[in-house]
């Protein structure tokens, strides 16, 4: 009887979305807010080849700010109810070929995090993609090696640190008269070059720095909550 | 039309992986099976031009959300076979 | 130059026909991890020393693949095994040797007291 | 292409939804939200498809000038790109939470929290 209340439910709300389906008939051409992204005066204005980043950085840049603080608040709330418990851990000990193997692989895909976020304006990558590659290796690192201990503070210090220079980059906009999050407050360089589009490379260094960090804390609190028997 | 193929392919494979992922018997089984679906919905990303969504659909859908829920499995199965234990 | 890339690339995917056929045809769990590793590493790495020979622009990337997955393949396959042996998997029944036998009790070790 | 993506989308929210009104297990529950995430993603970026479009990302192959005719639309894709993330820190957050319930009750079953019941 509920199974068929529920499944009623179910076929109203399908039966809702299907006007949606019929009525798509495909794209053929941009959205006119997009045709206003891709117009080439707005390219040079922001001059970063990869759209979607002068879209994340720039023109929605509120957004990720918000997002940003959405994952801030999420990684505090887990901080807050996940308490080291004080129990003996008994651990089989790890294979010498899996350590050495982690101890190789980890500088290697920490520094592939950085170079995703650091060529994010240029080829697809950024900020949130090198974060997650930064903490998909801190969690190789717990794996491999269950008791070391991250530097809790450390983390939090890049975490905070990173968080001001995103904030202060975007203030520094509207105090030099361009508006909030514009990236015209550094040189804006050649087209498809390291250095150029102005101040993206240097906010989504810092977004992708503080998503890691992030990332690694709620991972670190998850893993410290265990214990194996 | 090769492409045609693959979305309807990729398309039918999701629909089951969610299936298994919601009927499945043993948890591990269903939370395998939603990491399938997040890597396979990485493929269709790539397939409808977004690269950037894919390579986040497979760190994170994939990758990290996985791992996240086998350390929850892992402190849940401990605590249940200490209850046991005691009684 | 290009026949000879496609023929190496042909022979990597052969390789790789063959390992899934294993994958199906072994009885247990660490014959399909050795079949599904050993084949597999010898495949990509073949079909990539292919197109190196197709696209000699790329090589510096592929060679930087090639050892990715020389690292990641083969140690993955071997933690995987060493899990699957201390959760009891059992062996098929025409095993004879487990050399893992000896030292299995000193893998236990105590962690961090608190 | 695009249609057959996006009922494929609203097949998996469907699905999802299917999984959290249903099952009882906590967990399950969560499993049932991320399905219906990714099928919200898969949605979204299939409405950005534009056809015979290319990724939007402006190297040798599409040049400035013919930008608009050429790219997909790149603001979905934006959105879902923060909505992925997002989507992690929630689900680890639901299943902190579940991790804490199963520690009061030792049952992760939904029916035995009845606590604000009368």
């Amino acid at each position: 009887m509920n199974k068929l209340f529920i499944l009623i439910i179910i076929v109203a709300l399908g039966s809702m979305l299907y006007p949606l389906v019929s009525s798509f008939d495909g794209n053929s051409e941009l959205s006119s807010l997009a045709q206003f992204y891709a117009q080439p005066d707005n390219i040079s204005k922001v001059n970063s080849p990869n759209l979607v980043t002068a879209i994340v950085v720039t023109y929605r840049g509120l957004d990720t700010m918000g997002e940003v603080t959405i994952l801030f608040l999420t990684a505090a709330i887990i901080a807050f109810f996940l308490k080291k418990g004080g129990t003996t851990r008994t651990l089989r000990l790890n294979s010498e070929i899996f350590k050495t193997s982690a101890k190789l692989l980890v500088p290697i895909i920490v520094m592939l995090g950085v170079y995703i976020f650091i060529n994010g304006h240029l080829s697809p990558g950024g900020g949130f993609q090198g974060g997650a590659v930064i903490a998909s290796a801190v969690i190789l690192m717990l794996l491999a090696s269950p008791n070391t201990k991250l530097k809790h503070n450390f983390f939090e210090a890049l975490e905070s640190t990173s968080g001001l220079v995103f904030v202060g980059l975007a203030a520094l906009g509207a105090l030099l008269g361009l508006g909030y999050l514009d990236n015209a407050i550094l040189p804006l360089g050649e087209f498809g070059k390291l250095f150029s589009a102005g101040a993206i490379p240097v906010i989504y260094s810092f977004v992708g720095l503080k998503v890691g960090a992030e990332l690694s804390n709620i991972l670190n609190k998850f893993q410290s909550v265990q214990s194996d028997k | 039309m090769s492409f045609l193929i693959i979305t309807v392919l990729l398309g039918a494979v999701m629909l089951a992986m969610a299936f298994i992922a919601i009927y499945h018997k043993k948890l591990i089984v269903a939370v395998i099976a939603t990491g399938a679906l997040g890597l396979f919905a990485s493929i269709l990303y790539l397939l409808l031009a977004a690269p950037d969504v894919a390579m986040t659909e497979a760190a994170i859908g994939s990758g990290l959300t996985t791992i996240i829920f086998f350390y929850v499995l892992n402190r849940i199965r401990t605590d249940a076979k200490e209850e046991e234990n005691e009684a | 130059m290009e026949l000879i890339g496609a023929i190496i690339t042909l022979l990597g995917s052969f390789v790789l026909l063959v390992a899934s056929i294993g994958l199906v045809r072994m009885p247990d769990v660490y014959n399909r991890l050795q079949v599904g590793t050993k084949a597999t590493t010898l495949g990509t790495i073949m079909s990539l020393i292919g197109l190196v020979f197709l696209m000699p622009q790329w090589w510096g990337k592929l060679i930087l693949l090639i050892f990715f997955v020389m690292m990641t393949s083969p140690v993955s396959a071997h933690v995987l095994a060493r899990a699957s042996y201390f959760i009891k998997i059992p062996f098929s029944s025409r095993t004879v040797v487990d050399k893992m036998k000896v030292n299995a009790k000193a893998m236990k070790i105590e962690h961090e007291k608190k | 292409m695009e249609y057959i993506t996006l009922i494929t989308g609203f097949l998996i929210i469907l699905a999802g939804l299917w999984a959290i009104m249903t099952r009882k297990n906590i967990i399950r529950i969560i499993i049932g939200f991320v399905i219906f995430d990714t099928g919200l993603h898969i949605v979204m970026v299939s409405i950005a498809y534009v056809r015979g479009g290319t990724a939007p990302i402006l190297d040798g192959s599409v040049s400035i000038a013919d930008a608009a005719q050429k790219i997909v639309d790149p603001v979905p894709q934006a959105l879902v790109l923060t909505a992925i993330v997002i989507g992690l820190g929630v689900t680890a957050l639901m299943l902190a939470y579940a991790m804490k319930l199963h520690q009061e009750k030792k049952s992760l079953n939904i029916e035995s929290f009845k606590d604000l019941k009368w």
